[in-house]
Parts: C-alpha cells; sequence; structure tokens
C-alpha cells in the first residue's frame, strides 16, 4: 500500500487532519450523531475485511453481512446469556466469526467468481431466518437486548446496558466513541499488516492468476481459506461493535441490504487499498444519515434510486473508487509540480503500470479484446 | 376422528396437537411446488439467456422483472386485455434491458474480466430499479389478476388452478421457442458465438454489441412473464422479486449456468423442494429455500457446473 | 499547489461542520430546565416526574404556539406501505392546523408541527433516529411508531427521558406493562384481546370448532397463537393444525394454505398481515369453504382488493369505522374524516383504503390528550391518556369505552364486534360489540 | 497498385507505443510474412490493419484508405482476419463455426460451402459435430482457417499459425494453407515467429524488431541472411 510506504506531503497533511476531525467530533456533535458515527465504523471495519476478500484477494462475497450479524449475535448472546463482561465478548466474536468464514470459504476451493458471489448471497438471504429458526438461542424475530440489572423507578430492572465513563466530563457516548474508535484503528492496522506483508502479496498473486501464483510456491487452496476466515472474523468484529453500540441485536437489521451496503463501502471507497473502505463506508453514512433525512420527502423515499444510480455512475467514471481517484490526482499534481514535458511520459508510464501490463497481455492473449 | 399426525423428523415443543399434514396431501402440495417451479424456471430462463449471451449473472434481472410486470399491471389496469398487456410489458422490459446493456453494462467491457465490477453495477442497478418503482407506481401493493383466471380443475381428487397449467404451458412454449432460436436460427447462432468468443465473432462479421443487446432485451421480456406469474401470489409490490430471484438463482446454479434445460430442471426441483419439504420436516418450516440450497452445495463439490452446464462455466 | 490546500481545508471544515451543525447546545439547556408544571406532580397521578425523572423538562418541543412532535416510520424499503400510517398521521396534524390548531386544556390554541424520520423498519436504526427526534429537534412527545420491534427499542430510552410515546402503531401485548414503561400508551388494540374476540365468536356459533392456524412467525402471530390456545382451554374447541409463515423466506403462503387445507378443519385464522394476508385467501382450494377469520391489520379495503373476490364472507374483529365501508359512510367520525382527510393531502385510494385511516386515529388519540389536559405538559398528557373516561376519538366506533387507569388499565382500546364482508365492500355485523374494558393484560397472560 | 499498402503505421496500447512506423506491401495473390520475435509487435501489426486497436499512418486496401474501419466492415470489403491462438469459437461445434464464418454472407450457398470447407479439410469433416474447444491445436487452427475462408475473403490476416503446435502438425497446416490459396487465389500476410517454415510458403517477408522493420526482400533473400539465420533459424 503506497500510503503506508512512502507517505506523501499531501497525504500526511491528509492524515493529521482526519486525526483531528476524528477526535474533535464527539465533542461538537449530539449524542445521536455519535452513535451513528459509531454505526460508521462498524461498517467501515467490516467493509476493511471484505476489502481483503474481494479487494485483495478477488473472492467476491455478497454475503458479509451474515457475518457481521454472527458477530453481533455471537456478542448478544454473550453478554445476555452468559453475562460475560462486554469488551471480551469482541474479541470471542473474531474467533467464532473466523470459524464460520472458514467453513463458508470451503465451497470457494470449488467455486469462483460470479459463482461465489451467489453462493454467499444464499448465505446474506438465509442469515435472518437461520436466526429466526433458532429462536431459543437468538430471541427470533423479537432479537435480544443486551441488559444489565439497573435501579429503576425503585426497583431494580434490566436495562439497556451502557458505557459508564470512567473519565469526568466525557459523556458515555463519548466514551464509547474513543473505545470503538480505537478498536477500529487497531483492525486497520491490522489490515494494513497484512497487505504489507508476505501474506498481503500472495493474497494479490492469487486474485491476479492463481496458476502462476501456485507455480510460485503459494499454497492457494489455504491461503484462499485462512483469508475467508480473516475476512469474516474482522467483519464479526464489525458486528460485534454494532451490538455493543445498539445495545441490541435483531434479525431485521441483517438482511442482503447490510451485505450489499458491505461491497458498495469497499467499491465506492476503493477496493484494495487500506483505507477505502473506511471512506466508503463513512460517505455511504454521510449520505444514508446526514443527507437522506434533510431531502424533501419525495426525495428522501428515492434514496435507492439517487444510491443505485451514483453506485453504476461511480463503476463507469471512477471504478478504482475515492482513493484510487485522489492518487490519481495527487499524482497528477506531485507530476505537474516537477514540471518539464519530459518527464511526463516517464511518469505516466509508472502511473499505469498495472494497466499497460493488463493491456500488453493482449499480445498474446486473444481473449482481451474488448468488443 | 382425527388421524394422528406426526412430523418424519424433529419433534416441536410448541406444538399442542399434532399439526403435520396428513399424507394424503403431498400431492396437493407437489402441485404448488410445480406452479412455483414453472416460475422459478422462467426467471432462470431470463438468468440462462443473458448468461449465454454475454456471460454475466446479472443480479438485477429480478428487478428488471418487478418493473416490466408493473407496466403490464398499468396496461392491464388502463383496461387492455391481459395477453396485450402481458406483450406491452414484455415489449417495454425489452426496452429497458437494451438501455441497461447500453448504458451501464457494455461500458464495463469483458465481465470476466472484471467480475466485481459486474456485481457492482448489477448491484446499482437493482438498488435503482427498486427506487425508480417505488417512486412511480408507490408502495401499495397493487392487484394483477391470474392470466388463466381463478378457477380450478380437480384431477383425481387434486385440485389444480389453471393458473397452474398455465404457466407449464407457457414455460414449455418458451423453452421451444428459446431452443428453435439457438438452434436454427442465424440470430441464435451469432448470439452463442459472441457469449463463447466475442473477438473472433467479430473477426467473422458478427455485430457483437447487437447481439450483447438482444440478449439483455430478449431476458428482460422473458422476466416479465416469472412477474407476471408471480404477482398474483405474492401482490404486486416493488420487493416482488427480491426474495423470488434466490430462489431463480438456486435453479440455474442447480441446473447450470448456461442451459436451458437446466434452468427448467433446477427450477421445478427447487420450487417442489421448496414446498414440499418444509412440510414434513420442522426445521425448514421458516426457511423453504434450506433444502435446495443443501442440494446446491452438494452439486457444487461434484459438478460445479450445475447438473447441465457446460464444463468451461466453471471456470468463469 | 495552493489550490489543493484550499480544497484540504475546506474537506476538513466540512466534516467538522457536519458534526458542529448539530451541536449539543439545545441538549445541555432543556435538561438544566426543570419547569415541573404544577398539574404533572398531582397528587395520585400515574407518573409523577418530580420522583421519576432524572432531568424532566415537560414543556419542551413547546415553542409559543407551536408544539413539535416526532415519528419514526419507514419511508423506503420493503415496508415502506407504513408510510401511508404516517400519511394519515400527517393528515391529522395538517387539517388540525388549517382549522386553527388544537385548544388544549390551558385554554391556548396550538399548531402541531410533525416531524418525520425513517428507519426502514429495522430497529437496529430507530434508537438514533428517536435521539435525534430529542436531542435535536427538541420534540414534545413521539407519535405512532411503527412497528413493535422499533417501538421496543427505543423504549428503555424514552422512559429514562421521561419522552411520552403516544399511540404505539403495534398491538403487541408488551404494551401492558405501563407500570415499568409509564411513557408509552398504544394506538391499537392488544392483539391478543383480538384472538379472544374471535373464539367468542366461536363458542357462541360453533363450540366444537375444529381450528386450522395460519400465523406469523413473530410476536405479532405468536401473540394470535398463545391466545387461541389459552383460550380454547376446556373448551370443546381444538386447533386441528397450525402451520407459521416467515415473510423473509420469500416464500408464498400457498403450501401451508393447501396443506391446512387437507386437515379437515371446519375454521381458519389467517394470523397475518401485509399482502401475505389477502394472498392466502386467494389459495383456498374450492373444496375448503370453513369460516376464516383475517387480523384486523389487513381489513382494509388496501389489504382485500389483493384478495381477488375471496374475501366475501371472511370474517374480522373491527374496533373502527371503515371509511371505505359504504355501511359507515353516515357516520359523522367518518364524514369528518372525508372531509379533512382530504384537506390534509390523502388521496381517495388513502382515504377508503383503511390504513391511513388508522394514523388519523393516532394523531386523534394525541390531539384528545392535548385538549384534556389541565397543563401542554409532558407527563400531564401521560397521566390524561392513563386517566380516560369513556373518551372518543378518531375513527374509534362509538360503541367502545375508552377507559384506562395507568398500570391497571393500560390500553385504550379492547372491544370490539364481529363483522362479516359481503360481495360490496361493506362488513355486515354478525356479532356485537363487546367491550372487554380492563381485560386486555389478563387476556395476554 | 499493391492490394494492401501500408504506410507510417503507427500503434500502441495506452501511454505504450508498440509500432513505430511500419511500410509493408501485399500484392494480389501473393503470401507476405511478418518475422519478428515474441513482443515484436507482430500481433498489434494486423490487429491495427484490421482496426482492433487505434493506429495512425495509412492503410490502404484496394485504393481505399480503411485505416480505422471495424472488422465486420473489412470483412465486407472481402479482408478476413484469423486471430492468434486461433480463436475457434469453442462452445460451438465444427459446423457451427464454420456457419458462424459465413454469417455476414447474403447469399443461400452457405450450407452448402459449409459442405464444401469440411471436404477440403477432411479431418474437420470426421469431426463435424465435436465442439470446437475439445479438439486438437492443428484441427482449431485448420477450422479457423476454414472458418475465415467461409466469407470468401480476397485478402487473409493470418496471426502465427504454428504456434503451440508440434512441427508436423504446423507442416499440414501451413500444406493445406497453400493448396486453398492457390485454389482459391486469395493473398495473405502472414506473421510468424518459425521464419524457417514460413519462408519456404511465402513470396516475400518482413522483418519486424521492437516494432519497426529492419530488414524486407524476398523469401529466398531472407533464407539466405545470416543475420536472419542467426536470429530466427536457429543456424
Amino acid at each position: 500500500m503506497k500510503s503506508l510506504r512512502g507517505v506523501g506531503p499531501v497525504q500526511s497533511v491528509l492524515w493529521a487532519i482526519a486525526l483531528v476531525v476524528l477526535i474533535v467530533l464527539p465533542f461538537t456533535s449530539a449524542p445521536f450523531r455519535v452513535e451513528q458515527y459509531i454505526t460508521w465504523m462498524t461498517i467501515a471495519v467490516a467493509a476493511g475485511g471484505l476489502n481483503l476478500l474481494t479487494g485483495y484477494n478477488g473472492q467476491i462475497s455478497v454475503g458479509h453481512g451474515a457475518l457481521y450479524g454472527t458477530g453481533a449475535y455471537t456478542v448478544a448472546i454473550l453478554v445476555t446469556d452468559a453475562e460475560w463482561p462486554l469488551l471480551p465478548t469482541v474479541i470471542a466474536a473474531a474467533v467464532v466469526c473466523f470459524m464460520v468464514g472458514v467453513i463458508i470459504g470451503l465451497p470457494a476451493l470449488r467455486i469462483k467468481g460470479l459463482y461465489l458471489a451467489l453462493v454467499t448471497l444464499a448465505v446474506a438471504t438465509l442469515f435472518p431466518l437461520v436466526i429466526e429458526q433458532f429462536s431459543d438461542l437468538t430471541g427470533g424475530s423479537g432479537g435480544l437486548t443486551l441488559t444489565s440489572e439497573q435501579l429503576y423507578r425503585g426497583s431494580i430492572r434490566d436495562r439497556r446496558v451502557k458505557w459508564e465513563s470512567p473519565i469526568d466530563g466525557l459523556a458515555s457516548d463519548q466514551w464509547k466513541y474513543f473505545i470503538f474508535l480505537g478498536i477500529s484503528i487497531v483492525c486497520f492496522v491490522v489490515i494494513a499488516a497484512i497487505v504489507k506483508s508476505r501474506v498481503g502479496r500472495s493474497l494479490v498473486a492469487i486474485r491476479d492468476n492463481e496458476t502462476a501464483a501456485e507455480v510460485s510456491g503459494i499454497n492457494v487452496s489455504r491461503t484462499k481459506i485462512i483469508t475467508f476466515g480473516v475476512s469474516a472474523g474482522i467483519a464479526g468484529i464489525g458486528g460485534a461493535m454494532f451490538a455493543l453500540n445498539k445495545g441490541q441485536v435483531n434479525p431485521t437489521s441483517f438482511t442482503l441490504t447490510l451485505s450489499i451496503y458491505l461491497l458498495v463501502a469497499v467499491v465506492l471507497g476503493g477496493a484494495s487499498t487500506v483505507i477505502g473502505p473506511a471512506i466508503g463506508a463513512v460517505i455511504y453514512g454521510v449520505f444514508i444519515d446526514v443527507i437522506a433525512p434533510e431531502l424533501p420527502e419525495t426525495l428522501e423515499s428515492a434514496t435507492p434510486l439517487i444510491l443505485g444510480t451514483l453506485l453504476v455512475a461511480q463503476m463507469l467514471m471512477a471504478p478504482s473508487g475515492i482513493v484510487g481517484w485522489f492518487h490519481d490526482l495527487t499524482e497528477k499534481v506531485s507530476r505537474r509540480r516537477q514540471g518539464g514535458g519530459k518527464q511526463d511520459k516517464n511518469v505516466d508510464v509508472t502511473v499505469t503500470t498495472h494497466e499497460v501490463v493488463a493491456e500488453t497481455d493482449l499480445e498474446t492473449d486473444p481473449g482481451g479484446f474488448h468488443p | 376422528m382425527r388421524p394422528s399426525r406426526k412430523r418424519i423428523w424433529g419433534s416441536d415443543a410448541k406444538s399442542l396437537s399434532g399439526r403435520g399434514p396428513p399424507v394424503n396431501n403431498f400431492l396437493e402440495i407437489l402441485v404448488v411446488g410445480i406452479g412455483n417451479g414453472a416460475t422459478y424456471a422462467m426467471l432462470g430462463l431470463g438468468l440462462v439467456v443473458i448468461y449465454r449471451s454475454t456471460g454475466l449473472l446479472n443480479f438485477a434481472s429480478g428487478e428488471l422483472a418487478m418493473f416490466s410486470t408493473f407496466i403490464v399491471w398499468t396496461f392491464w389496469n388502463l383496461g387492455f386485455p391481459m395477453w396485450l398487456a402481458i406483450l406491452g410489458g414484455m415489449l417495454g422490459g425489452f426496452l429497458i434491458g437494451v438501455l441497461v446493456h447500453k448504458v451501464a453494462v457494455s461500458p464495463l467491457g469483458d465481465p470476466h474480466e472484471r467480475p466485481l465490477a459486474v456485481v457492482i453495477v448489477t448491484i446499482g442497478l437493482f438498488l435503482g430499479l427498486n427506487g425508480a418503482a417505488q417512486l412511480i407506481w408507490g408502495t401499495v401493493d397493487k392487484r394483477l389478476d391470474p392470466w388463466f383466471g381463478v378457477s380450478q380443475i380437480t384431477v383425481g381428487g387434486v385440485a389444480i388452478a389453471w393458473q397452474k397449467i398455465g404457466a407449464v404451458v407457457v414455460l414449455f412454449v418458451m423453452v421451444l421457442l428459446l431452443w428453435a432460436l439457438f438452434k436454427f436460427t442465424k440470430v441464435g447462432l451469432s448470439m452463442r458465438a459472441v457469449a463463447s468468443n466475442s473477438e473472433s465473432s467479430a473477426l467473422c462479421g458478427v455485430s457483437v454489441q447487437n447481439m450483447l443487446m438482444l440478449g439483455w432485451g430478449m431476458a428482460a421480456g422473458i422476466g416479465t412473464l416469472a412477474g407476471v406469474f408471480s404477482a398474483p401470489n405474492l401482490g404486486l409490490g416493488t420487493n416482488l422479486m427480491q426474495l423470488t430471484l434466490v430462489f431463480g438463482f438456486a435453479a440455474i446454479v442447480l441446473g447450470g449456468f448456461d442451459s436451458i434445460l437446466g434452468a427448467v430442471v433446477g427450477g421445478f426441483v427447487v420450487g417442489i423442494l421448496s414446498s414440499v419439504v418444509p412440510q414434513y420436516i420442522t426445521v425448514f418450516e421458516k426457511m423453504p429455500l434450506a433444502p435446495a440450497f443443501i442440494l446446491i452445495l452438494a452439486v457444487l463439490l461434484f459438478r460445479p457446473q450445475g447438473l447441465f452446464g457446460s464444463k468451461d462455466v466453471a471456470r468463469v | 499547489m495552493s489550490t489543493n490546500w484550499k480544497g484540504l481545508a475546506a474537506l476538513g471544515c466540512a466534516l467538522v461542520l457536519i458534526g458542529s451543525a448539530c451541536g449539543r447546545d439545545d441538549g445541555d439547556d432543556s435538561s438544566s430546565d426543570s419547569d415541573n408544571g404544577d398539574s404533572s406532580s398531582e397528587e395520585g397521578a400515574f407518573i409523577n416526574p418530580s420522583e421519576d425523572c432524572d432531568a424532566y423538562d415537560g414543556t419542551a418541543g413547546v415553542d409559543g404556539d407551536t408544539i413539535k412532535i416526532g415519528t419514526i416510520r419507514p419511508a423506503d424499503g420493503p415496508y415502506a406501505i407504513y408510510d401511508q400510517v404516517t400519511s394519515g398521521l400527517d393528515a391529522w396534524v395538517e387539517s388540525t392546523n388549517a382549522n386553527g390548531g388544537v385548544t388544549a386544556g390551558d385554554g391556548n390554541t396550538y399548531q402541531i408541527e410533525l416531524i418525520k424520520e425513517n428507519d426502514g423498519y429495522d430497529p437496529g436504526r430507530t434508537p438514533e433516529l428517536a435521539k435525534k427526534l430529542v436531542e435535536q429537534e427538541g420534540v414534545f412527545a413521539i407519535v405512532g411508531v411503527i412497528g413493535t420491534e422499533s417501538n421496543k427499542a427505543i423504549r428503555d430510552y424514552l422512559n429514562d427521558e421521561c419522552v411520552p410515546n403516544i399511540a404505539l402503531a403495534t398491538g403487541s401485548t408488551e404494551w401492558g406493562r405501563a407500570d415499568e414503561y409509564p411513557w408509552y400508551i398504544a394506538g391499537l388494540p392488544s392483539y391478543a384481546t383480538e384472538a379472544s374476540m374471535w373464539v367468542d365468536y366461536l363458542e357462541e356459533t360453533n363450540p366444537d370448532a375444529q381450528i386450522a392456524l395460519l400465523y406469523q412467525d413473530d410476536d405479532f402471530g405468536e401473540a394470535y397463537r398463545a391466545t387461541l390456545q389459552k383460550e380454547i382451554e376446556g373448551t370443546d374447541m381444538e386447533i386441528l393444525a397450525e402451520q407459521s409463515y416467515n415473510p423473509l423466506s420469500g416464500g408464498s403462503t400457498e403450501a401451508a394454505t393447501v396443506s391446512l387445507s387437507q386437515s379437515g378443519a371446519d375454521t381458519f385464522i389467517v394470523g397475518l398481515g401485509g399482502t401475505p394476508c389477502p394472498a392466502t385467501l386467494t389459495f383456498m382450494p374450492d373444496t375448503w369453504t370453513p369460516e376464516t377469520f383475517i387480523s384486523v391489520t389487513c381489513g382494509g379495503n388496501t389489504a382485500l382488493s389483493l384478495a381477488g373476490g375471496k374475501d366475501v364472507g371472511v370474517l374480522l374483529a373491527q374496533a373502527v369505522y371503515e371509511p371505505g365501508d359504504p355501511a359507515d359512510q353516515d357516520q359523522p367520525a367518518v364524514q369528518e374524516f372525508m372531509t379533512n382527510g382530504a384537506a390534509g393531502g390523502l388521496d381517495e385510494g388513502q382515504l377508503t383504503g383503511g390504513i391511513s385511516s388508522v394514523g388519523w386515529s393516532f394523531g386523534a388519540l394525541f390531539g384528545a390528550g392535548l385538549e384534556e389536559s389541565d397543563t401542554v405538559d409532558r407527563a400531564a398528557i401521560m397521566n390524561t391518556l392513563f386517566s380516560l373516561e369513556d373518551a372518543s376519538f378518531g375513527l374509534i366506533r362509538d360503541e367502545m369505552d375508552i377507559t384506562t387507569d395507568g398500570g391497571e388499565d393500560p390500553w385504550p382500546l379492547e372491544g370490539f364486534r364481529i363483522v362479516s364482508r359481503t360481495a360490496d365492500g361493506s362488513w355486515e355485523e354478525v356479532m356485537p360489540f363487546n367491550n372487554k374494558n380492563g381485560e386486555s393484560n389478563e387476556i395476554a397472560g | 497498385m499493391s492490394l494492401l499498402e501500408v504506410r507510417d503505421l503507427r500503434a500502441g496500447y495506452g501511454m505504450v507505443e508498440v509500432l513505430f512506423g511500419l511500410d509493408i506491401d501485399v500484392d494480389e495473390g501473393e503470401l507476405v510474412v511478418v518475422l519478428g520475435a515474441n513482443g515484436s509487435g507482430k500481433t498489434t501489426t494486423l490487429r491495427a490493419i484490421s482496426g482492433m486497436v487505434s493506429a495512425t499512418g495509412s492503410v490502404t486496401y484496394k485504393g481505399q484508405e480503411v485505416l480505422g474501419k471495424r472488422p465486420d466492415q473489412l470483412l465486407g470489403m472481402g479482408m478476413s482476419h484469423v486471430p492468434q491462438g486461433r480463436g475457434t469459437i469453442n462452445a460451438l461445434s465444427v459446423v457451427d463455426n464454420l456457419r458462424v464464418g459465413g454469417i455476414s454472407r447474403k447469399d443461400s450457398e452457405v450450407d452448402s460451402d459449409v459442405e464444401l470447407w469440411l471436404e477440403r479439410f477432411p479431418r474437420l469433416g470426421e469431426r463435424r459435430d465435436q465442439l470446437a474447444g475439445s479438439m486438437s491445436g492443428g484441427e482449431q487452427q485448420m477450422l479457423a482457417i476454414a472458418r475465415a475462408f467461409m466469407s470468401k475473403p480476397e485478402f487473409l490476416l493470418l496471426d502465427e499459425p504454428s504456434l503451440g503446435l508440434a512441427p508436423l502438425v504446423t507442416r499440414e497446416v501451413f500444406d493445406r494453407l497453400r493448396d486453398v490459396t492457390a485454389d482459391t487465389s486469395t493473398s495473405v500476410l502472414l506473421v510468424e515467429q518459425n521464419a524457417n517454415l514460413a519462408l519456404q510458403f511465402a513470396a516475400r517477408g518482413y522483418v519486424l524488431e521492437a516494432g519497426e522493420i529492419v530488414m524486407s526482400g524476398p523469401a529466398e533473400e531472407l533464407q539466405g541472411d545470416e543475420a536472419i539465420q542467426k536470429a530466427y533459424l536457429g543456424i
């Protein structure tokens, strides 16, 4: 990942601004907004996990909403039934989802591409039904509420769990915000580390050419399965954060729509860039939670239409997402700064290296003709 | 004077009285399954036609079918006879399919090179068509009368709605037409050629873009029929096809992406399994699709290309 | 280069603005101001905010002669049909304002401002929207929130904050727990009470009814099922066969209906909501002609127009006047609704469809609370609504004895009559109105 | 005047230029070969001529400028392109492949022509209903050539027919090619890596290196050239 290796001046300024905004935000926003920010974080983390699988490894999953849901339910069950403390449940959710991911990933050894997308689509569709089927454990259509015993109106009652801030002057939503921001940052650091490592390079190698990867000594099956597991585990952490943030889980929160939104976040921000899914998740969140409610009523119910149109337009005009688009932009700027037409050609060649490789393949690959 | 009824397996703690159906209604349920299966097969056929002509899977095909079924309803509601309304809807679907291909899909290039882009664009179309339908026709479900009426005939003690017989007949007519088109006509030959190797086809003088457009249009037209047969059962609303599509996908995964015969067999298997099995096995009562999925996973492990699919499909 | 810097700064500002535009100030102000009205801490009242609330602001959302209220409903997605309920509430607000407003018990006349939020029927989103209504919009009360799970998801919050949630658009038996959640009052009768009314009818007309039951696989359907089982205990009636249906499954109720048709039952109870309810009627084979009950939630013309004529003869427990029923046209409540509802923006289909009229009655319940209450104060309104005596509002039938008594009797609506659908789309009474006042919680068990 | 005149042909992919100004002539009835190593731009040359990649310069065919025309338009003018890797339509049978080859024809003799070509290539005749994808490389190459002739071309662009074929099979393909081009008096522009074989069949040749023509002349002359022998003939 370029932004990690050689951080340019523009990027470092951007990172600094982002950091400041992230710290200031909970103090300038109403508590409900802060909870929405946390929701965006959960989507960002899950999309980051999905990106490992879909962006870097080329395995398309339309079913990560189910893994997010599995994480959320793991937390809810551990908190309500087993009375675990809150934070350790996040780790449990990651472990459970890793295992579920490995199982779901097994068919991926035989099938890939659009076929795999279909199988994962089935997983996404079945998830809420499975939850309702095992209602003794999951609470069925009523869902589960994460409760703790609290004094209320003179008697001890089960009330929704709250995040009591140990720091004076920090409201519970702000405290919760920083805890979840911490978890999110850890997740993205882990993702970045994976991407930068040898494992990350083998993911990309498998995506680009499975046979070549196999020949060069990569254990393709094992890598693909483990990627599915890790990706699922991270999605599970996102779901775990969801459950702890909302204090409740319900099957209708984890329908196919959620899986679609995770994919949208990945592609919008930029697949196979570390930070892209987070940016995609935030943009999506701003659109749904901030912009859409302010639209006039007829336009508000047109949100899916607007979203769908934007999505198609983006794939046609900026298929590499916001981050990819921004990279191109900064490359152009830095090129202009270097000045001189002579260098232009060189810079361009490096910018478009992978396109060139793809297109010169035509010399030997007749399948590359685009009618 | 009640026969004792028991589930085949799985005890149901909630049940106070035995609630399994009597064995003698197997045939009735089977008829239900065949009727549903015909609808799934039609949706599957639309998917197969797109796959065969363009090599991609269309996540928006359910919404296309829903949209054009609303067009059918609009004509029908204006007083057109049903068959004319359906023709109008198919034509409308055809035009939308052509437009979708031209505007959104064709610029993507080779779908095999960029499967993620295909998934995302068709998902974008899915959201967009759904939103557009809600804006145009509102949130209240519409009534579309069954094409073949509400009356039933009784065969061997089993009541069968004419609508179901109609669905099966229409399905077979469609299959026959498609088979003839692909087998005997120049257009069909061109479409098959483009799907297999668009570059060589172009070099042979086949107009690739026209064939792809035709494929999209035909698929959307066929999907309309799936909608016309689903709407009387489920109510014509914007979410008509969202879950039905999953059944259609199941049908073609089972039968094979590129096989017309596979879509039909797959559609009936999925329809029958999802209707019959939940009646006998309690755990599936809430997840009618699950038995079909289990079968599909088993099939995929041994024949990744599906029961009737050709081999190179698995390499998608 | 410099342009780039400007762009970055703008981006940063924009992000900060998203936050600060909805800054904290309002919320802090309102909570510090505890202007407890005298009437609200009345001796013996159901709610005593000075004891029950940490920080109580009884007049939040009241600004001069305007009262701000909020609601949450699905505006897109598969459940967007319920937006029609909110359209009815909206029409009540519009027409009330156009007619001068509500004259409250304090003698002042208020205009109502309604703020609508969209949760897409996902209870995971409802809490943040409820908080938005309270924290950012500063609403006085929340009215007519759609869906059992959505209302449950915000119950702890609204009760902790002491914000009224009036006319819940659901009949879950959960709303009988007013002792624990005193800021919640139902806008529909309990589903359990409705089911007990079916059994009352059967006891009179078919004491050894053999029942086939098709119920929705959630709290709503489960309430019907549990009540039926409880109420027929000790009678000669029996549930011969039952099937559940999950709307998320993507299948239709056809296989289940056909299966039930083979059970030999002479009574069929359709405990489903939405389109599957009328669709089930179309799946019944011609050879099976049981007495069929449908849920009150699909008793409107909009739903039954999907039954393709198979709705003739179905039975229903009815609590309201149906504006779409020719037989109810002369009722003053219906006439008022037809005139004012149209003025409030409802079209012909919404006026007679039987969905929007429900939301209209929700608004009317809130209006009744305002009119009857001595002061415009959150607790006072709730105390008024929890001590109604033979009140009347909206499109509720005159026979209904609308009486409440706090935790003892938290249900405003508890009575029904049984009606049968005729071919001309009206309802014919087959069993007169029966008030079950004060019994709802006992029926629910 | 030549049948085909290529002048200053330049083409590339994206920012990368592959061809740097080629001049090539093909006379009526002539078989001309362009020799070159992997990546020297042979395939791009053919693709540029038949309008599959954008190019600059000039390509005159039968005295008419054709640069920028689509493959199907060129087909109408009698120019047919057999792409590299044979380009058979794998999911179709042999007969169907041939029928696709004749798809642009308006006359009613397509079906009888199919039979004619199945006779000319007996190995295809034996496999008439087999799927093209399941045939051997040599058979696929013959099918590709036969299919190209289905459009009754006067001029054939042929891209490396020897690719991936055993020497004996390659020779058989070339023998067939010579027979049918002679029978139908078709002109051919062939690109090949196998210089030794190609020069035996060609009348004239060009040698392409890194997108530029470094040598040209009659086949015998090139065969005798020392540099060629070193570079391509492995002598």
